[in-house]
């Protein structure tokens, strides 16, 4: 078992077990922070990954803007006490049932895939900004130029919800 | 050429009628029209049966192979003939009938005219059904607006039944659609399909349905007699005397050439529903009081014999179940005149209420007694020309089906003369007293009804010459 | 078309253009007009009916191809045509029915002069157009026609007997006829349908020739039955007779003419008309012969209670009818040809002088309220006299020589036959006489202040012609025992080439020698008169204050055997209530309640299924991701088919 | 690393999110699951890309870019989800301010 | 292309606008200008080559004659109902120049959709879709339905969106990419089936469905239409339902090849059999009429998956009848409802004897709604299920079940017309809130007027298919 594996593990653990803590905290303000343990976990595989760019965006746009906001948010309705009604039993066990159930149809499904051990899963150097950058701006200038377009519906729909009549 | 007319002059009058928002206008366009329609059609009727000229044709859907094609053959001339002579009647008998937004009641009455004929003229599929539903239309419409209290659920109950069974056709229709030779709706693409005789039987079913509801057959009649008891009489006419001759015409011109193995194979089960609801409707109606439910009871039965007697398959049965369609269309039309005088006159439909009107109506009473004996269809009138042929080809088909169904003819007497009998015999009633007889507007249609009547059921040659001979039967 | 053609197709049509006339102008005609073109056409009609029997007398006939007027319903191979034919037995029937009617007419024309004009014309439309139809019926080339004119005069039944609609009893009565009418059509209408199927036509020679070489079969046995249904509904047999009476309700001269003279006598015409089919089946032949013979003893039965004077006559008539089946039944066509003759002149006869007496006596027709009205009718009293001697068999008069000639046929066929048939004739001397002398002999039991009086002379002159016709009338059917000419009498004579197939293929009865015969005649007349001596001496007497209510046996008979409450519980009741059952129970709860339960049941899955739509969104999407997963558990574990 | 790991464990973090969605009431922490759900299929998308590019590799393709386009797909989620949270958070605050709660239970004004 | 860029243009020009120009009704006519205006360059497109010659977007950006067409129908759909509802959108809130923006996002949105080559731009497209229709959803802010609409939607939206990921991963885990074609043509070789790839197929299905509302998909459909302000229900109900069942088709045309066919058809008529149930059966009961659109319009929807249960021609040619007639005819009859007081069945008693104009075409809506023949509605319903038929006839079971659903939708349909013609007003209320205007009934028996022409002669519809 070299160090990437270990690291894999131990970041694995940490992401599976923050998700965990993120659904049944009772006080959403912990489900932030677990959220953003769990993102930093995630972030940690895409560097082993050799994906900086993206390790690097994770943190910053989810971790750092987003669930910043969630936490403003939270803080602003002042929902931050185990305030939570319990839902019906019956609902919630039926639903943790129905997300177990899932998961194992998914990895029954992916499993019979047979997909081939990839060694070396860090090696290239496609993670890099560089690389990036330029597929971003060349091939992928379409998509890109249309993001402007959901951003603008955004903003305009963040005013128009959020302005004050 | 001229058969595209036979639609579009009643299309474009009805619109004109509407358009025009005067019912005195949309009467007079309509009796025009109709009087139009039939003068054309008499043109058209005196080229011998199988003439090109007998045909018109033009593409319309390409992508489907749906073309806009018409074709006259010998029932159609006299489904349209039936068509053509009715509707000038009518509007002459309903002359005097106020309706409220009467341009629209006018206009209504010549688009269903409008769809009748394309039903009877339609030689493509998908034609066939756009002017089956188009005829359908107009009729709930006039029924919901202008019936009776309980109108609405029932035209709706009688346009809901009617709309399943032509989707249920359309199913076939799709179905049949995608095994054509030459991917068309032609009518001879469809008698080319090849079925195995599983297929024929299931797609002779989902057709046969539809074409079944709307003649009706037992047991899918329980639409026709509240929908003809609180229709407006003067759409009565056109239900019972011309619409539900659709069902009939379908049968011959669509149902027999497609499915010829399924619909002899299939024949005693439906001569076996039609006999059942003969009688069955045969005996309510003795049991009626109201008029017009007697009548659509009767209605029941002589249709019941008439499909009987179509699928025998069988010359006789098949020309008497043709001439019995115009018969049978006149013959019904002129007692709902009667009714509808007596009910505008009375505000009465229950015969118990009645009573005595022939001591004030003698002339109205005459031209019924004429129509009552025309329904039981006595020698020498129309009907009896037809019944006996259609007795006749269902004698030849089982002994036993033709006695019972010529129970009817017995069970026919005891309900028509009990109408006659309590309507307008014995001593008026004070409640639902008449006045005067018949004005002259009724008095004309009945008449020309009771000319045809004795006419045909003289000599009845020009009717089999426009049939023809056999073409659907084997 | 031969010369006789042009000339028959003028017989029906005077009628039918008296009928239009009178119809259409019912309105604008005076009553005299009315009359004489109501009348005259019929007169018109006797006369060429007359110059047509000397034609055929001459041997020219209509027969076949040459009668066809023009094609009634063709299409391909199957022709029906509207055609005539006319031989020995039509012109008899023609004679008969137009003479008869001419006379009837001609006393109708007084006796209904009370009428307002429209409907004095609508009476004699009617009139004509019963006799269009009676025309066509006898006149007719093929079975078609036949059944044309039998509906038509069936429908002219039904217009008379309900002519005063204003009375529902009578207008009951008329769709009582016309019914039971309809359920003996039914029967010849599937006659029909056998013929067309078996022989392919419905025209009478073809179908006689080729039934005479196929020879009898079981097939034919049916045909005849069914024919004979349709004979028992017309001509008022068991147990289709009930209307008859009830017939009554018409106008007098109208149950003389329809239901005495003529309509009724259809069923003997049909039959007597297909001998040949009848012949090849001697089981109906039995049958019809039993049947006439159980009626002509059950309606006498009847009769001998009856108190009302037309329901007497119609009784009898029914009995008469009988005895004419019984001829039929035994083989002896001409002799039941030669009753409906000789039944027509003093039926119509009788009815008529009934009508006379009716008239007189303000339309009471109650015999209990008449009596001793001989010296105030003498012509009435005459001439019925006569007719009552006729029907009741007293030599020289015509009933004496048909039923007699019934009789020993019967006799010869079978001699219990002749026994209840002689009984039959015995209970007929007696109501007749009864009738007669409760109406004529005795005193007047009526209201003092109306006293009755003549008919007018329109009325005696049918009556006097009439009584001189049942007079003599049977003098052109003397038996061989009188004239011993072995080729039997002048009427069999003429009708011999009608009948000759017929008699031909019937197993011939040896005729009773002549010793047999004289015995018969003397033992039938001498219980006769001795009867009817009985009937005058009891009820000369009669006394409306001595009439107990009738018990016992004569219960049953004044009430008809209670064969209409028979029918009424047996038949009518089931039927209105199958009829009830049907449109109340199955109709409404069973299929209507079916097709709406289709409606009610998607409304109502309806309201339950907008409760999936619980405005959750968790159970929104726990429904969703069930919904992936029960996807996938389908897509991965169903066989790749 | 046996790619197969990467797949069970985004996966296995993919289901909490969903698990999450389904057992919460508070719709903001619903929403954060649903963040979780595609912070999964992110780190899905950089192992397949990771997969691919190293098969591309293995392949012989020296200088390949196979594979790139599956980070671009995940930069172009999050530009998505940042998209998202901003007028999600911005619907969530006026229904706040509507009615005072994020309590999913509580939105069943419209139903059946 | 043209149709991309020039509405997302026109929505920053609309954006801008309401800057600067405060009359609302100056706002609609200049949206109404600009969509008019992108409604003739579509169809100059359609015949031409684009205005916009951008040859990076090939990768991502393919489109076909038929997408152009869907492109024109959708455009001028989206032109009908700003003139129809113009007023309508005036009356929801504030900001009108931004509804109309984000209708021009929506369009741009649909636009991608239409075209799109690369499971990245379905992705994208699908957002631009929804983003703007969760703040349309939610535009009357004080209104606790709107905002409850618009949160539902937005969750479970944004729940497909990762369920939506989640198969697109898989699918390029199994396939190492996310063009169609590359996809396409590599599903064709590759046996065994890739479990992956299967699964990725399955998620994105379930994703889709949710989009075009196949049940057990739909439950977001009724809230949503429901709270909704109504100009935009009719809005999400027509061009966004159609571009979504275009963008379904697209989609799976060319990958659907692992499941080539037999257990696709199973999974599709699994959904389309729901989806008309429960459409049509819970139409029954409403008493909303608004609400009871809703539903009809999932009814719908299941028409329209049958263009993706059978991919052949008649299919797509039987969602261009369709497209048109049933946006046409739902546009039309919400923009009546969107300016009526009473939005229950009664609403309408007695509108036939004040307004016959309107109730007629009204009716002609509902009738080709319902699938009557003589209305573009019947055709399209024809088309779909011929469609279904010429691709496989074993599902007889099925297309039964389609046309007995369709006779219960006269169930529903026909309250309104009974409502219009054949029962009496009662109340004194007048039936509109705002007084229409005099052109309002000539539009909609222009609406209508097309709706029989495409009924009467779908041809003129169809020969562009076929240039």
């Amino acid at each position: 078992m070299g160090a990437t594996q270990i690291i894999f593990w131990i970041l694995s653990i940490v992401a599976v077990f923050s998700a965990i803590m993120v659904i049944t905290r009772k006080n959403p303000v912990y489900s932030v922070l677990y959220l953003i343990i769990t993102f930093f976990a995630i972030s940690g595989h895409y560097v082993l990954m050799n994906a900086q760019f993206l390790a690097i965006v994770n943190i910053i746009v989810y971790a750092g803007a987003i669930l910043v906001l969630f936490l403003f948010v939270l803080m602003l309705m002042n929902l931050n006490k185990e305030s939570e009604p319990k839902k019906n039993k019956f609902m919630l066990w039926a639903s943790a049932f129905a997300g177990g159930l899932l998961l194992y149809v998914l990895l029954a499904a992916v499993h019979t895939a047979h997909i081939e051990n990839v060694k070396g899963i860090h090696v290239g150097n496609i993670g890099l900004v560089s690389e990036l950058g330029k597929a971003l701006f060349t091939t992928y200038v379409v998509p890109f130029e249309i993001t402007s377009i959901l951003f603008l519906s955004a903003m305009v729909g963040a005013v128009v919800i959020g302005k004050k009549d | 050429m001229f058969l595209v007319l036979l639609i579009v002059i009643p299309l474009i009058a009805g619109i004109v009628a509407i358009a025009s928002q005067s019912a005195a206008i949309a009467k007079i366009v309509g009796l025009v029209a109709s009087l139009a329609t039939l003068g054309v059609l008499l043109n058209v009727l005196c080229i011998p049966n199988g003439s090109e000229a007998l045909a018109y044709s033009k593409l319309w859907i390409g992508s489907l192979g749906a073309n806009f094609s018409l074709l006259l053959d010998g029932p159609g001339k006299i489904a349209t003939l039936l068509t053509a002579v009715s509707f000038p009647i009518i509007f002459i008998a309903s002359w005097n009938n106020g309706y409220k937004y009467g341009h629209q009641f006018w206009g209504l009455m010549l688009l269903a005219m409008a769809g009748l004929m394309g039903v009877f003229l339609a030689n493509d599929m998908l034609l066939f059904y756009f002017f089956w539903e188009l005829a359908l239309i107009p009729t709930y419409f006039l029924c919901s607006i202008w019936g009776g209290e309980k109108r609405i659920q029932v035209s709706f109950k009688f346009f809901i039944y009617t709309f399943v069974g032509s989707v249920l056709m359309l199913i076939g229709i799709i179905s049949l659609y995608g095994k054509t030779p030459d991917a068309s709706f032609s009518w001879k693409s469809f008698t080319q399909v090849a079925l195995t005789a599983k297929e024929q039987l299931f797609y002779f079913w989902l057709f046969f349905v539809a074409f079944a509801i709307k003649m009706p057959i037992f047991p899918l009649h329980t639409w026709q007699p509240d929908a003809y008891e609180q229709s407006p009489t003067t759409v009565t006419m056109v239900l019972s005397g011309i619409m539900v001759k659709m069902g009939l015409f379908a049968v011959i011109r669509w149902l027999f050439p497609i499915f010829p193995e399924a619909s002899s194979q299939m024949a005693g089960i439906v001569i076996t529903l039609s006999i059942i609801g003969v009688i069955y409707a045969s005996l309510i109606a003795i049991r009626q009081d109201d008029i017009k439910r007697l009548i659509a009871y009767s209605s029941i039965a002589h249709i019941g014999i008439m499909a009987a007697a179509l699928f025998t398959k069988n010359n006789m049965g098949y020309e008497g179940a043709v001439i019995q369609m115009f018969s049978h269309g006149i013959n019904i039309i002129g007692l709902w005149i009667v009714v509808d005088y007596i009910e505008h006159q009375t505000g009465v439909r229950k015969m118990s209420e009645l009573g005595g009107l022939a001591q004030k109506a003698p002339n109205l009473t005459i031209l019924f007694i004429v129509l009552a004996f025309a329904n039981v269809s006595l020698p020498l009138t129309n009907a009896f020309i037809g019944e006996f042929l259609m007795f006749n080809g269902i004698f030849q088909y089982s002994v036993c089906a033709a006695v019972v169904a010529c129970l009817s003819i017995i069970l026919g007497a005891v309900y028509t003369l009990g109408l006659a009998q309590k309507t307008f015999y014995g001593e008026p009633k004070s409640l639902a007293a008449i006045k005067s007889d018949a004005p002259l507007n009724v008095i004309v249609a009945l008449s020309l009804i009771v000319v045809m009547i004795i006419a045909f059921g003289v000599y009845p040659k020009p009717l089999f010459n426009l049939i023809g001979l056999v073409t659907g039967a084997n | 078309m031969s010369n006789l053609s042009q000339l028959a197709w003028l017989v029906p049509i005077f009628p039918l253009i008296g009928f239009l006339i009178n119809g259409l102008g019912r309105n604008y005609l005076s009553k005299t007009l009315v009359g004489i073109i109501g009348s005259g056409a019929l007169l018109l009609s006797f006369i060429t009916s007359v110059l047509i029997f000397n034609k055929v007398s001459a041997g020219e006939l209509l027969i076949g191809e040459a009668g066809v007027y023009f094609d009634f319903i063709k299409f391909g191979s199957f022709n029906i045509p509207f055609a005539f034919q006319i031989d020995q037995l039509t012109s008899i029937f023609l004679l008969v029915i137009t003479g008869v009617g001419f006379l009837i007419h001609v006393y109708s024309t007084s006796y209904m002069h009370e009428e307002t004009k429209a409907h004095f014309a609508r009476y004699f439309a009617y009139l004509n157009l019963f006799v269009f139809s009676m025309l066509l019926l006898v006149m007719g080339a093929n079975y078609v026609i036949m059944f044309i004119g039998w509906e038509g005069v069936g429908l002219c039944s039904y217009l008379l007997i309900g002519y005063w609609f204003k009375n529902n009893d009578y207008t009951n009565a008329a769709k009582k006829a016309f019914v039971m009418n309809r359920i003996g059509d039914l029967g010849f209408l599937i006659a029909i349908f056998y013929l067309i199927q078996h022989f392919g036509t419905t025209t009478y020679i073809d179908i006689f020739s080729q039934a005479k070489t196929e020879g009898s079969s079981s097939l034919i046995t049916i045909i005849t039955l069914c024919l004979f249904v349709g004979a028992m509904g017309k001509s008022a047999q068991l147990p289709l007779y009930t209307w008859l009476p009830d017939a009554m309700a018409g106008p007098t001269p109208v149950s003389a003419l329809i239901h005495a003279a003529t309509m009724v006598t259809a069923g003997i015409y049909m039959i007597a008309r297909s001998n040949v089919l009848y012949a090849l089946a001697p089981s109906t032949m039995s049958l019809v012969a039993i049947v006439g013979l159980l009626t002509a003893v059950f309606a006498a039965s009847i009769a001998l209670k009856q108190n009302d004077i037309k329901k007497v006559l119609a009784y009898s008539t029914v009995s008469q009818l009988g005895y004419m089946f019984l001829g039929l039944g035994v083989g002896a066509f001409t002799g039941a040809v030669f009753h409906v003759m000789t039944h027509a002149f003093f039926k119509a006869l009788l009815f008529l002088g009934a009508g006379s007496v009716i008239h007189a006596m303000h339309h009471q027709q109650d015999m209990r309220h008449y009596g001793g009205l001989k010296k105030y009718m003498p012509v009435t009293n005459i001439t019925m006299l006569i007719g009552c001697l006729a029907i009741a068999g007293i030599p020289p008069f015509s009933g004496f020589f048909s039923k007699d000639e019934i009789l020993i046929a019967a006799y010869a066929a079978n001699p219990i036959y002749y026994v209840i048939g002689l009984f039959g004739a015995l209970m007929t001397a007696f109501y007749m006489f009864r009738m007669y002398t409760m109406t004529f002999l005795g005193g007047f039991r009526g209201d003092h202040h109306h006293l009755p009086h003549e008919s007018p002379k329109p009325m005696t002159f049918a009556l006097v012609v009439l009584a001189i016709l049942a007079a003599v009338a049977g003098f052109i059917g003397l038996p061989e025992l009188f004239t011993h000419n072995p080729e039997g009498h002048k009427l069999a004579n003429y009708l011999a080439p009608v009948f000759k197939d017929g008699e031909a293929l019937l197993a011939k009865h040896a005729h009773p020698d002549h010793t047999t015969e004289w015995i018969l005649l003397a033992v039938s007349v001498g219980l006769i008169v001795a009867v009817i001596l009985w009937a005058v001496k009891t009820y000369k007497v009669y006394k409306l204050e001595n009439d107990a209510e009738p018990q016992g046996f004569s219960k049953i008979l004044a009430n008809k055997w209670y064969v209409d409450e028979i029918y009424d519980a047996v038949i009518i009741k089931p039927i209105l209530a199958i009829g009830d059952f049907f449109g109340k129970v199955i109709e409404t709860k069973g299929i209507d309640k079916a097709v709406n339960g289709v409606g009610k049941a998607i409304n109502f899955g309806s309201r339950k299924f907008r409760y999936l739509q619980s405005g959750n969104v968790g159970n929104y999407i726990l429904i969703m991701i069930v919904a992936i997963i029960i996807l996938v558990r389908i897509l991965f574990y169903l066989p790749m088919s | 690393m046996p790619i197969n790991y990467y797949i069970f464990l985004a996966i296995i973090l993919f289901c909490i999110g969903v698990t999450g969605v389904l057992t919460r009431r508070n719709a903001i922490i619903i929403f954060m699951c649903i963040e979780l759900m595609l912070n999964s299929v992110n780190l899905l998308l950089v192992a397949f890309s990771k997969m691919h590019h190293a098969r591309a590799l293995a392949a012989g393709a020296a200088n390949t870019t196979a594979g790139i386009e599956a980070q671009l797909f995940v930069f172009f989620i999050m530009v998505v989800a940042a998209a998202e949270v901003a007028v999600g958070l911005a619907i969530i605050v006026m229904m706040y301010r509507n009615t005072h709660s994020v309590d999913i239970n509580f939105l069943n004004r419209l139903k059946n | 292309m043209n149709l991309i860029i020039i509405s997302a243009l026109s929505g920053v020009v609309m954006m801008f606008s309401g800057l600067f120009v405060k009359n609302n009704r100056t706002i609609s006519y200049i949206a109404t200008a600009l969509i008019i205006f992108l409604s003739l360059a579509t169809m100059c497109e359609l015949g031409a080559k684009s205005w916009f010659n951008i040859p990076q977007a090939e990768a991502m950006l393919r489109t076909s004659v038929y997408g152009k067409l869907i492109g024109v129908i959708l455009t001028i759909a989206t032109t009908f109902y700003f003139v129809l509802s113009g007023k309508d959108i005036e009356r929801v809130g504030k900001h009108v120049a931004d509804y109309y923006a984000l209708m021009f996002f929506v369009l741009a949105g649909a636009g991608i959709l239409l075209s799109f080559q690369n499971l990245l731009m379905l992705f994208l497209g699908v957002e631009i879709l929804t983003i703007p229709l969760f703040i349309l959803t939610g535009a009357q802010k004080q209104n606790l339905k709107s905002n409850e609409a618009s949160l539902k939607y937005f969750l479970m939206g944004a729940f497909s969106t990762g369920i939506m990921l989640m198969g697109i991963v898989l699918i390029y885990g199994a396939m190492g990419s996310f063009d169609l074609s590359v996809i396409g043509k590599k599903a064709q070789f590759a046996t065994p089936i890739h479990g992956a790839n299967l699964m990725g197929l399955l998620l994105l299905l379930a994703s889709m469905a949710f989009k075009v509302s196949a049940a057990p998909f739909h439950f977001w459909t009724p809230d949503v239409y429901d709270g909704a302000p109504t100009v935009f229900t009719s809005f999400m109900a027509t061009i966004v339902k159609v571009a979504a069942v275009v963008a379904f088709i697209r989609l799976f045309e060319g990958s659907m090849e692992p499941f080539h066919t037999s257990k696709w058809q199973i999974l599709v008529s699994i959904l389309i059999a729901c989806t008309l149930l429960v459409g049509n059966i819970t139409a029954v009961f409403q008493q909303s009429v608004k609400r009871m659109l809703a539903y009809s319009s999932i009814s719908q929807a299941g028409y329209m998956l049958f263009a993706v249960f059978a991919f052949n021609a008649f299919g797509k040619e039987g969602i261009t009848i369709y497209g048109l007639s049933y946006s046409l005819a739902t546009i039309g009859i919400f923009s009546v409802l969107s300016k009526m007081q009473d939005i229950t069945f009664d609403g309408f008693n007695g509108l036939a004897r004040q307004y016959p104009g309107i109730a007629f075409a009204l009716t002609v809506f509902v009738l080709s709604l319902a699938g009557i023949p003589l209305t573009g509605g019947f055709l399209g319903k024809f088309y779909m299920i011929s469609a279904g038929a010429a691709s496989n006839s074993s599902y007889t079971w099925l297309f039964i079940l389609a046309i007995l659903c369709a006779a219960v939708s006269v169930y529903y349909y026909f309250r309104i017309i009974q409502a219009m013609y054949f029962k009496e007003r009662v109340s004194d209320t007048p039936v509109f809130e705002v007084p229409v205007s005099k052109a309002f009934p000539i539009l909609l028996i222009v609406v209508a007027a097309l709706i029989i022409l495409i009924g009467i002669n779908p041809q003129i519809l169809l020969q562009y298919l076929y240039f």
